[in-house]
Parts: C-alpha cells; structure tokens; sequence
C-alpha cells in the first residue's frame, strides 16, 4: 500500500515541479525545455514502479522498471545484435529507400497532373492496407533476413512520403512561379531554384511520419519470420519464456532509437527549412 | 452452474476436438460446468493468459509450461491428453537432406515463442551448434511458405496439421523426407492441461477441474471413436470460417493417434524423458533444475476412478 | 506625345478580350481593349478595383491568354517575348524567396539567365545601391520591413536588363516619404535607359507624375474608358505636382476615375 | 469526374503489372511441379494460364482475389462466419469504437496541450515517443492485463485503436487550435473575451480543417490497430484473424482478399469524413 | 482645439517606452512618448514605417504592455479599459473570420459581450447599412471585393458602442474614390457620436482631412515629432482639400515627415 502512496506523491510532486518550471523564463532555455519532458518521463516510471511493487503485479504481466533496467544493463550486447539488426538493416535501408523512392516518384509523376490524379487515390488506398497483412507476403517474397523488412518499411513509407512531396511542390504560390514564368526559366530551373526548396516543409513532415512508422514496420514484419536475431524476434520469443524484462527492455530501446531519429530529421528540418515560419516565432 | 475457462494454446481445429465435442455433447453441462473455450494463436502465450487471470486452465506443451514454472510461475500439470507428441522436421528430399547428419549447414525453420525447447534439445543431442554455424535457424511463421519457397532445407510440422499442408501444396510425400521427434528419441509432452498450483488448494477449484477433466476426456475418447463428426462439430465452431472440412476430418484422424493410450493421466515416464531432456540442453538448458511439484494426479485420481 | 519620336509600337492590343471560366460562370476580365505602347513610353493603368489592370499586365507579360483579339509584343506573341526574355515584372506584393537572402534574390534571375558570377555580384551591388538597400544583402527577406522587401523586389526587375518593366503596385505599402524618392528614382531610370514601362496605381498623382500616358480602366467588364497622354516634360521635379498642367490632368483622371464608378464597386 | 479516367488507367497499369508480376513469381512453382512429376513444364500461354490459376499463389492474380471478395462478400449470408461482411462488422465495430476514443483522447489532449505549458512541454515528446512502440509486440500484454481487470472482447481491441489514433488527432489539433494568427486573438482580446470564448467562436472553427485531415489518417490508424487486437485474441473474428488464418493455412488468395477489404473499409470511411468534411466546411463558407 | 470645449483627457501618455526583446537584441519601438488626448479627439498618426504607430495603438488597448511610462485610459490602466470593454479596434487587414459570414462576423463580439439575439440583429442591420453593405449580411468574406471586407470590419468595429475606436490604416488597400467615400462618412459618424478616434494612416491628404490633432512620428526610436492641431471646422466637404488652411497643414506634416525621414527608414 505504501507504494502506492509513495505512487501518488510521485506523480503530485512531478506534476508540481514541471507547472513551476513551465512557468519559469528557464522554460525558455534549451535545459528547460530538455528537464520539462524529462521529469515527466522520470515521473511516469516511479509512479509505475510503485503501482506494480503496491499492487503486487506479477512480473509476468507488467514487469516494474527497475526490472527492465537490469535487464537492459545485462544484455547490452543482445540488444545491440537486435538493433543492428532490426533497426540499422531493417529499417535504415528501408527508410532510405521507401523515401528515396518516394521523393523521386513524386518529381516524375510532378509533370502529369494525369498521373497524380489517378496515382494519388490509389496510392491513399494502398496506403490504408494495414501491414500486418503486407509482412508475411514480404516475408514470403523476399526472404527471412532483413531485406523483407526493409520491403516491408519501403511499402509503409512510401506512401505518406509521397503525397507529401507531390503536395510540397505544389507548394510554391503562383506569384513566385509566375516570376519564374516571366524569366524563361526552364523546367529545371524553377525545379532547382524555387520548387524544390519550396517543398522542404512538407517533405520534412513526410520525413518525419515515416521515422516513427519505419522501426515498427520492421519489428512487427519480424514476427511473421525472421533469423533468430532481432528486435521483434526476441520480443516474440520472450513472450513464450515470459520474460517481460526483455520485451519491454526490447520495447525501451525501440522507444529511444524512434525518438532519436525523430528528433534527428526535426533537427536537420530545422536547418534546412530555417525560412520557414513556423520555424521562426 | 461453475464457470470455467479454457485458453487453447492454437487456434480452434481438431487438435482440441475433445474440448469441444465435450461442450457440444453436453459431457460439461452434465457435470455442471459451463465451460468457455478460448481460442489462441500464435500471438498468444497461454501461460501469460493464466498469469493474467483471463483463464482457469489452459492447454500447453510441457517444455514451455516447466520454463515458465522456473520463471515463478507455478503451473501445474493436471492432466495429459496426448500420449505422444506429432511434432517432426518435414526437409525436400531435393535439398540433400535424408539423415540427421545432413542437416550441418542447412537452414532449418524452427517455431519460437516457448515452442522452441524440442529442437534446440535435438540439434543439442546431435551436437550441433544453432548459432549459424552448424545450421541456420530460421524462425518460421505461421505456414510452411519457408519450405515451399525454398528458403529451408527442412521446416517444423505437426503430423496432423502442417505436414498436410505441404501434401496440400502440392507436393508429393515421396518428394519429403520427416523426422519425428517421437522416433528420434526427442519427444516431450504436448498438449497438457495446467492451472496455477496456489488454486488447486482450494476444494472447490480442486473439484470444479475434476469434473472438468472427467467431461473433457469423455469428450477426447468420443471424438477418438467419431473422428468425422468431431471434425464436424470443430468446424462449427471456427468463428473465422477458414477452415476446410477435409482438413479437419484428416487432422481427427492424425491427433486419434496421438491421444490415444491416454486415459488423461500422467504417465511419469513421460514426464521425466521431457524433463532429461530439456536439461540436457548443454551450455544453454530450458531448465537449470529438475522442477519439484510440476505435476500431479490429484485431479485425475479422482475423476477417472 | 512630345519627344517620343522614335515612337515604334512596342505592345499592342488589338479588341482584346479576356474572360475567366469560373465555378459560377465566365468572369470577363477585360473587354475589346485597344491600346498601343510605344517604344519608351512610361504607362500608368489606373481604376477600381478589380477592372482587370492586373490582368491585361499578366497577359502583357503571357501569364495570361487573352480570349480574343489580338496582342503582339515587338510584333512577336508574349510568349515568344517572354522566352526573349524581354521583361522585369515587379508584382503587387514582393514576393522574395524567403529561403535565399536579399542578394540572392536579386541574383536568382540573373543565375536563370546564364550571367558569369563576376557579373551577377557586379549588378547586384548597382541595383541593391539604386534602391538604397546597400549593406542590406545579406539579410533575410523577413529581417527587412515591407517596405524594404518591396524595394529589393523592384531591384531583382531591374538586376537584367529587360526591355519591358512591368510595375504592378510597386509602391502600395509604402509611405509618401519614401514613395516620392523611389518615384524620382524610377523616372531617372527611366529616363537614362529608355525602358518602355507599365505601371498599375491606385494613387491619382502618382500616376499623372511618372507617366507620358495614362490608361483610366473600368470595371464589370474591364474596358479603357479614357487614354491620357501627358504633356508634362520628362524632367520632372517632385514640385511640378503643383503647377496647373499637373493639376489639370489629375482633374481628369479623378473625372474618369468617378464615372467608372457609377455603380459601387 | 476529371479523376476517373486517370485513375481508370493507373488501375489498369496496376493490374497489367499486378499479372506480370504473378507470372513471374508463379512460375518456379508451376516448373517444380512438372519437374517432380517428371514432364516437361508447360510453356508460353498454358504457362501463364497455369501461374494465373493456382491453389496457393505466390501472388494471386487479381481475378482470384475480386473472385474471392465477391464470393465471400455477396456470395453468403451476412452473418455467415465464412462472409467478409461478418468479419468486416466484427473489426469495423472494433475500429470504430476506437477511433471515437481515440478521437476525444487526442482532442482532450490537445486542449489540455493549449491551455497548460507544463502539459504542452512535457506531453508532446512522449506522445511521439508513445508511437515509436512496436504496437504489436505490446498488443498481447494489454489484451492480458485488460483479460485481468475483466475487459474483454471488444473494448481491449478498440483501446489498442485508440493508441494508434489519438496521435494524430493530437498532433492535428495542437496545430488547428493554434493556427488562428496573432490579429484573430488580439481582435477577441479587444473584446475582452474569455478562454472558453476564444476557444468556442475562434480556436475550434479555426481547427476545422486540421481536424478532418487528422481524423481521416487517424481512421486508417484505427483500423490498423483493430486489426493488431484481433491477433492476440486469439483469431477468432474479423478480417485480422481472417488474415491471419488464411496466412497460417498458406491460403494466400484469402490473405489477399481480406488485405482488400480492409483497405476498402478505410478508404469508404475515410471518403465518409470526407464528405463529412465537405458538408461541414461549407456550411461553415471554408470549402470555396 | 475650437470646440472640444468639453475636453477631458481620455488617453493620456507620459514618457511612455516600449522595447521589444527579440533575438538579437532590443528593439526600442517607442521612446518618451508624450501624448494627452481629449474626449471626441480624432487623432491620426503619420509617420515613416516601422515607426512604432501600430505599437503605439496596441498599447492603447493593451495588446502590448509599455516598459517605461505611465499609459492611462479613462483614469485606468489600459487593461481595466479593457476589461471594460472600452474599444472597438479595426486592423490593418480586414481580419474577418472565413466561417462566419459578414453579419456573423459583425455579431461575434456583440456575442462575446452578452447583447440579446433582437438587439444583436438590429445592431448588425443598422452597421452594415452604414458602411453601404446592406444586403451582403449572408455572403462569406471571400465573396466580397477587398475593399468591401474591409468596410465589413469596420461595422465590425462599430457594432458595439465602445468610446474609443483605434484603427489601424483601414482604407489602406482601397482606391482613391473608394477612400474618399469612406473618409466622409467616418467623419459623419464621429461628428454624430462623438467617439474617440485614433486613426493611422501613410496618407497625408487623409491625415489632414479627418484629424482634429495629427502625431507625427519619427523612427528608431519611435518619437512624437510634432503634434499639429488642426484648425479646420468640424463640417469639412470634400473639397475643403483644396484650402489654403487645408495645403497648409499638409505642409507642416510633410515637412515633419522629411525631418523624420533624414536617416533612411
Ligand atoms: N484567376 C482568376 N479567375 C477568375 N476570375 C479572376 C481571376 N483573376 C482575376 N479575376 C477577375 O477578373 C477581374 C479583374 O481582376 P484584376 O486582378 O485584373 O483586377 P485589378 O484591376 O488588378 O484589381 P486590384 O486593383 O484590386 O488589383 C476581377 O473581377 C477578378 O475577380
Ligand atoms: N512583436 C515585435 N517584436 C519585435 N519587434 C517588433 C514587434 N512589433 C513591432 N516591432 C518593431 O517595432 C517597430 C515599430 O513597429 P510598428 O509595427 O509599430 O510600426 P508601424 O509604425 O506600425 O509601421 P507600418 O507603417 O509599417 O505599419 C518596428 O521597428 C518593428 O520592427
Ligand atoms: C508462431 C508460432 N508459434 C508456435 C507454433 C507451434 N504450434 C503451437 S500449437 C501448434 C499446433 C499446430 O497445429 C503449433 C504448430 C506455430 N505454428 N507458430
Ligand atoms: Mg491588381
Ligand atoms: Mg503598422
């Protein structure tokens, strides 16, 4: 009981302490706004410590933190086996790939306001086909090892990527295309110069929704066969050992890895798309 | 009436035909019982069900059921309805496989998520390392598609189930070589029925799993002598209506000769070759140390006498 | 029509017509508009909003088709004029690429149309100084106020040397301060270059101050109501909107303007 | 429709591909086949005819699937347990459910995002990061320890879609609810107005569009996610476990039927909230 | 000064400064601003761009809070003002809401303050038949001309009886017939109400013809330069433009104006 306690003192000082930052000109700074979401995160898992220790959760249901950070300190060389793995193989390539494929995709058919409206619908539907139905015919096309992941990420970033980028080279308003139009630019030049750059915050979203969806592609593509390495493998071969420290341990680090490279595109859109602004305030 | 819960640890098919001739038959609602049957799938691990509290009692292979015991979670085996086990490596005879020694530097397709302890105990007693340098693993999905695509020399089937979707798919059986792990002097105990021990002490649990132990093997022997209509009452309760009559009728015929010689007790042989085995793992066993009250014939005593 | 003598028409408009095809029906933009511009002239377009003095710039300039009639540009059609490229188009808002900075700016044409480096850095410098923004090249379009960013989008028109400036309300955001000098600023362009100009204004005394013609427009349809032209002298002090000619043609233009605007807006 | 004819030919493009692909991929098998039974394997059109027709396809050819989405949708009863109709109800009720959760979930969210800054700075990155979770390996847990506390059936699935969903909705909002520019508030800060008015009569019409975009990717979420709690269930119902049980009896021409007619579900909800959207925005003068 | 017999100061600033912190550094919007204006003033305010006129009206109502000074309205802070709904105020841009229509838009802050649903629609009727948009009381914004939406914002303003309105160039996008039209009747209305007006504008002939009192302002940092009272009578016909007392005035302001301007904008 008295965890549980301890639980709700957690969570009332946590919630405390971030209202009396938030409201502090430290907000502001770069440590502020690092701390803010930082102690919410710190806030989360003791009060989830406390609820499993005070209500007596068996360990192989919800495992409390503390479990999965041991498991996670004493099986560092596995993970970074699964991470190689899943999310360097898996779904880097992929992700490069799928969104690669999807950038040039969307210059070629930019030409044809014919094929965009016929490719773009489609695209929406194929889109909506839920990929736990993709990965085994993936698995099945291209094998157990990583290149079916990245398959299956390619499918899943494609489209999203793509209707981004065809909507950010319509992007440019027609002042700044009639001025080309009134300089005799040529295709290419009003690409390179005005239309490309132009296009950098919506293929920056597009970039942005496929970093979350790439690692899950490739983990959940792992549970319809895979070598025996691998994120998604060892989740579904812990369940079947109930070893909840793993999977969530497993869970942990996929968290992290998603996070980073989202933070990491955020980081490079705001480099480049600095004119932007919503990038300004 | 006692409310029950069974979890199945597959989907609904003729490999549990007892449990549901029993339910159809009314064996459960003469003792009784009124008896929920859930059905599982290869996202489902039986022994988080029962951890969970979402049933009572649930059908697991021993290897996966004694792992979770030394990983605190107390089950216990109450009763074992399949004598022996149908698992087997199915290999083309193409790839070059025709003995167990062959199988150095194939790519073999092995289930996880707790199915896994058999064959690493095989390949262990054959010295083989799964590391990638002896053999391959692969973890196999739900079908056979890594052998029809030729992505394994030789993949994991049940002789009732997989095996015949391979023949299904067109090839000929001449084409495939199998080893069973029953013949290979492999086998561990399938499907049993476990319950958390801290229940069993409670009379009435102890007396609500008698009686269904009694009504489900009732249930096993009927469907043993009526294989046809049991398949038939299996297929109307496929709640996702992919399963094929002719199927199930052949999977009847192949689980009768896996349950039969059980009258649903534990036969203690049985057990302690699947414990040597899973302890025998070399460097890596199941299991470190021999389990203590994994078992009992406390419920089978009573309802068979 | 003074010391234009070297007049050789440069646009013109033969019954041009103009009609949008819109959701609810056809919009007519402009209607049976006849106008020649000669080489040199300095042409103000002046009329209530919406009469179509936007549109018949764009057709000028072939970003828009016209419906009907004819119009030639150096006797060619304004598309063959535009791949020419023979015009500097300053539209009604600056519109600057916000990713490139105000010498970038300038420069993007100058890049389109081949220019050496040396070059470009050469006539960037010279426009950045006519528009008084020197010093101000490497900024960002947003670090500028509007009027500043105006003025870097008439010096990215006048960085290559287009035969044609069309001016589409250059100077609407502008304080009177500032909009006397650059009007002065574009006569003495003008005047030293010889430039043929069009320029749209809502401001009677501007447009009687710059041009040798005035086009007063009419709206619902777009038609020329009346065609002025200037007998004011091409040197032009800021004064000379005091003297009587001045006062006499604004009067006009007011008139013009007043009988467009029969009917409300 | 301007939209037809071009879509009409990226289809057919599509389908030209769709049976040259099964050509190519079918082949191996019909090859095999005949090399196992000893003859020689067929050629030219009897080839293709082969690979177009098989009982379990590498790739199904598209008449094999519209054949098995029409018998199984229109050729049994709608409450048949071997009708796409039934399955489609089970996930879609499932779908559904979640996305209302979802919806109010992420809408809650963002305003609580809008009105408190200690929310606004700490909610967001975990938000993100909440979506980094590979669902399907958290699916079983939640379904287990809902099974706990007694939830059952069709409420673990909908919440597995509302995980899925509210991402977008929150994101979505948090951009609606604030694209009101500085001259919108500062005109309702003349009248004085309170929050509540500001977010009434300014912030929530402002976000109409914002929000419409985000419900339709969210809709697609939430049929992903019902689809993800079908699996661990236990594949009972819905076209998860149709999935599912085609995939693990090999029959991939019913796999491929049940991938379309979940696409179909989303696509014609989707289409719903567009056409929602439209009649909204024009009754509030924002669709020209 | 002649009959604003009944002067009571309404606004009164005293060495009033307002700094923006941005990026980098300070930017010094206003500085030492003293200005006392009395109840039924028109005052406009002229001055080069960036000069710190819309800061200086965002003050007023409390949109942007002063760093140095003292600032009151009515005796009170301009926030209580606020809160006691004291001001009607019409942007630079028209700022209508897209999903409302003009009446709905008109309504909003009668909405906002509690008036009745009879009330609401009376008043809406009686604005739009002001500012001549009677019948367009159902279309949306975007189904309106610019300068009609702007006319729109006005009533907008107008609606609701608040003493002081504050308007931010609201003729600015429209042309020289329109304008003129518009300039009388806010003249009208405020010679009927007697409201307080603060007004900006980059017209001169504008500022002369609506003020009673004319602030001329000067950039970097913002400074009142001059303040000219204006001695035309409170009756003034359109050609009251052509006075000498009226070119007189214009004068002084454009001479402040260039004072202003020595340094470039
Ligand atoms: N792309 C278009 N589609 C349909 N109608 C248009 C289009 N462009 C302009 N119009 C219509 O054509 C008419 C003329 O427009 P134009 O922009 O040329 O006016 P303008 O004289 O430049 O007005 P302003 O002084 O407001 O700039 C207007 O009635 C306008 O509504
Ligand atoms: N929010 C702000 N942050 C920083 N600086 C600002 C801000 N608002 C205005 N300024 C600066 O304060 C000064 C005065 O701006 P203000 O908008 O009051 O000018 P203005 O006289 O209204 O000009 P205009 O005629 O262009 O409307 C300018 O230098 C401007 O850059
Ligand atoms: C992911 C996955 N895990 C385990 C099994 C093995 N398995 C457990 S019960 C059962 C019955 C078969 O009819 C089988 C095969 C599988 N197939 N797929
Ligand atoms: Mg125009
Ligand atoms: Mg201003």
């Amino acid at each position: 009981m008295s965890w549980v306690l301890i639980a709700l003192a957690a969570w009332v000082l946590g919630w405390w302490i971030n209202t009396r930052l938030a409201a502090a000109p430290l907000a502001r700074t770069r440590a502020g706004k690092l701390a803010v979401p930082v102690i919410f995160g710190l806030t989360v898992l003791v009060v989830w410590e406390g609820l499993v220790r005070g209500l007596d959760v068996s360990p192989v249901i919800l495992p409390p933190p503390s479990a999965v950070l041991a498991a996670l300190a004493g099986s560092l060389p596995v993970l970074w086996e699964d991470f190689v793995q899943t999310a360097v193989k898996g779904a880097l390539s992929g992700y490069l790939i799928g969104c690669g494929a999807a950038f040039l995709t969307a210059i070629l058919i930019d030409r044809s306001p014919f094929l965009q409206r016929g490719l773009l619908p489609v695209g929406n539907f194929v889109a909506a086909l839920p990929i736990v139905g993709i990965a085994p015919i993936m698995v099945m096309w291209f094998g157990f090892d990583w290149q079916s992941k990245a398959a299956v990420v390619v499918v899943m970033v494609f489209f999203p990527m793509l209707v981004n980028t065809v909507a950010g080279l319509k992007a440019s308003d027609h002042m700044q295309r009639d001025l080309m139009a009134t300089w005799s630019a040529s295709y290419g030049q009003s690409l390179l110069k005005l239309r490309l750059p132009a296009a950098m915050p919506f293929v920056f979203n597009g970039l942005k929704i496929a970093s979350t969806l790439a690692l899950i592609g490739a983990i959940v593509a792992e549970f319809f066969g895979s070598p025996t390495r691998g994120m998604g493998f060892r989740i579904n071969a812990s369940i079947g050992q109930l070893a909840l420290d793993m999977i969530w341990a497993e869970i942990v680090v996929a968290a992290i890895a998603g996070s980073a490279f989202y933070g990491l595109v955020a980081m490079i859109e705001k480099r480049v798309t600095f004119w932007h602004p919503s990038q300004r305030h | 009436a006692d409310d029950v819960t069974l979890q199945l640890k597959w989907v609904t098919q003729a490999q549990f035909a007892g449990y549901y001739v029993a339910q159809a038959k009314g064996f459960y609602e003469a003792e009784g019982l009124n008896v929920t049957i859930l059905p599982g799938g290869p996202d489902v691990a039986p022994t988080q069900v029962i951890a969970g509290g979402g049933a009572d009692v649930v059908i697991d292979w021993m290897p996966s059921a004694l792992a979770a015991r030394e990983k605190g979670l107390a089950l216990v085996n109450i009763a074992q309805p399949f004598k022996s086990s149908g698992m087997m490596l199915t290999c083309l005879k193409e790839s070059g496989v025709a003995a167990p020694a062959d199988f150095k530097g194939k790519t073999l397709g092995v289930w996880f998520g707790g199915n896994e302890y058999p064959f690493l105990n095989w390949m262990n007693k054959l010295g083989l390392k799964t590391d990638g340098t002896d053999v391959t693993v692969l973890k196999q999905g739900f079908n056979v598609d890594p052998l029809l695509q030729k992505q394994a020399a030789c993949v994991s089937t049940m002789t009732y189930n997989e095996y015949w979707q391979v023949i299904d798919a067109g090839v000929a059986p001449e084409d495939l070589v199998t080893f069973k792990y029953e013949d290979e002097g492999v086998a561990t105990l399938e499907d049993g029925l476990y319950v958390m021990e801290d229940k069993l002490a409670d009379p009435a649990f102890e007396d609500k799993m008698v009686r269904f132990v009694r009504a489900s093997m009732k249930g096993w022997k009927e469907a043993e002598a009526n294989p046809d209509e049991a398949a038939m009452i299996v297929l109307e309760n496929d709640a996702t209506g992919a399963q094929t009559e002719g199927h199930q009728k052949r999977m009847m015929g192949e689980i009768a000769k896996l349950t039969a010689g059980s009258n649903g007790a534990l036969d203690e042989a049985d057990y302690q070759r699947t414990v040597d085995a899973l302890m025998s793992g070399g460097s890596d066993p199941v299991i470190t140390k021999a389990p203590e009250g994994a078992w009992t014939h406390q419920i089978t005593d009573k309802a068979l006498q | 029509m003074k010391d234009t003598a070297t007049s050789a028409p440069v646009i013109e408009a033969k019954n041009l017509n103009l009609v949008f095809e819109t959701g609810d029906g056809p919009v007519q933009a402009l209607k049976d508009v006849n106008l020649t511009i000669n080489r040199g002239d300095f042409v103000s377009f002046i009329g209530p909003s919406g009469c179509g003095k936007t549109t018949f710039l764009r057709a000028i300039a072939a970003l828009e088709t016209p419906t009907g009639g004819t119009l030639t540009v150096n006797g060619m059609t304004p598309d063959q004029a535009r791949q020419a490229r023979a015009y500097g188009y300053v539209f009604q808002a600056a519109g600057l690429y916000p990713w490139r900075t105000i010498a970038g700016n300038i420069k993007l044409p100058l890049e389109i149309m081949g220019f050496s480096k040396a070059e470009q850095d050469e006539r960037v410098n010279r426009v950045l100084e006519l528009v008084e923004l020197a010093g101000f090249g490497k900024k960002f379009p947003w670090q500028l106020s509007g009027g500043m960013q105006q003025r870097a989008s008439i010096a990215r028109a006048l960085a290559f040397d287009a035969d044609i400036l069309l001016m589409d309300e250059p100077f609407g955001a502008l304080d009177e301060i500032v909009r006397d000098r650059l009007n002065e600023e574009v006569l003495k362009l003008w005047a030293r270059t010889g430039k043929t100009i069009g320029f749209v204004t809502h401001s009677i005394p501007e447009a009687v101050y710059l041009s040798t013609k005035i086009v007063v427009m009419s709206p619902r349809p777009g038609r020329i109501t009346d065609v002025i032209d200037s007998p004011l002298p091409k040197e032009r002090p800021l004064d000379i909107r005091d003297s009587r000619a001045f006062i006499e043609i604004a009067h006009r233009v007011r008139e013009g303007l007043r009988a467009g605007h029969g009917d409300h807006e | 429709m301007r939209h037809v004819l071009p879509v009409l030919t990226v289809l057919i493009a599509i389908i030209a591909l769709w049976y040259g692909a099964a050509v190519g991929l079918n082949r191996a098998w019909v090859y095999d086949q005949a090399s196992r039974a000893g003859v020689e394997p067929a050629s030219g059109l009897a080839l293709v005819a082969e690979t177009w027709n098989q009982e379990r396809p590498v790739l199904p050819a598209p008449h094999q699937v519209a054949g098995e989405l029409v018998k199984t949708t229109f050729g049994m009863a709608p409450t048949s347990k071997r009708s796409l109709v039934y399955h489609g109800w089970v996930t879609l009720s499932a779908t559904l459910l979640g996305f209302v959760m979802g919806t109010v979930l992420g809408i809650l969210l963002a305003v609580g995002i809008l009105h408190n800054r200690a929310m606004d700075m700490s909610v967001m990155p975990w938000a993100i990061a909440s979506q980094t979770i590979p669902i399907l390996a958290i699916a079983p847990m939640i379904i287990v320890v809902l099974n706990s506390v007694g939830l059952q059936g069709l409420v673990p699935k909908a919440i597995i879609s509302a995980y899925l969903s509210f991402f977008p909705v929150v994101v979505g909002m948090v951009k609606g609810l604030r694209s009101p520019d500085q001259m919108q508030l500062d005109l309702l800060k003349t009248y004085n107005a309170s929050a509540g008015a500001a977010f009434w009569k300014l912030r929530l019409p402002a976000s109409m569009p914002y929000l419409f975009t985000s419900l339709k990717v969210g809709m697609a979420a939430s049929l992903v996610g019902a689809i993800v709690g079908e699996l661990p269930t236990g594949a009972v119902a819905g076209l998860g476990a149709r999935l599912l049980s085609g995939s693990y009896y090999g029959q991939t021409v019913q796999i491929w039927a049940a991938l379309f007619a979940a696409a179909i579900v989303a696509a014609g909800m989707v289409m719903l909230i567009g056409l929602m959207e439209r009649r909204t925005l024009r009754k509030m003068g924002m669709a020209r």
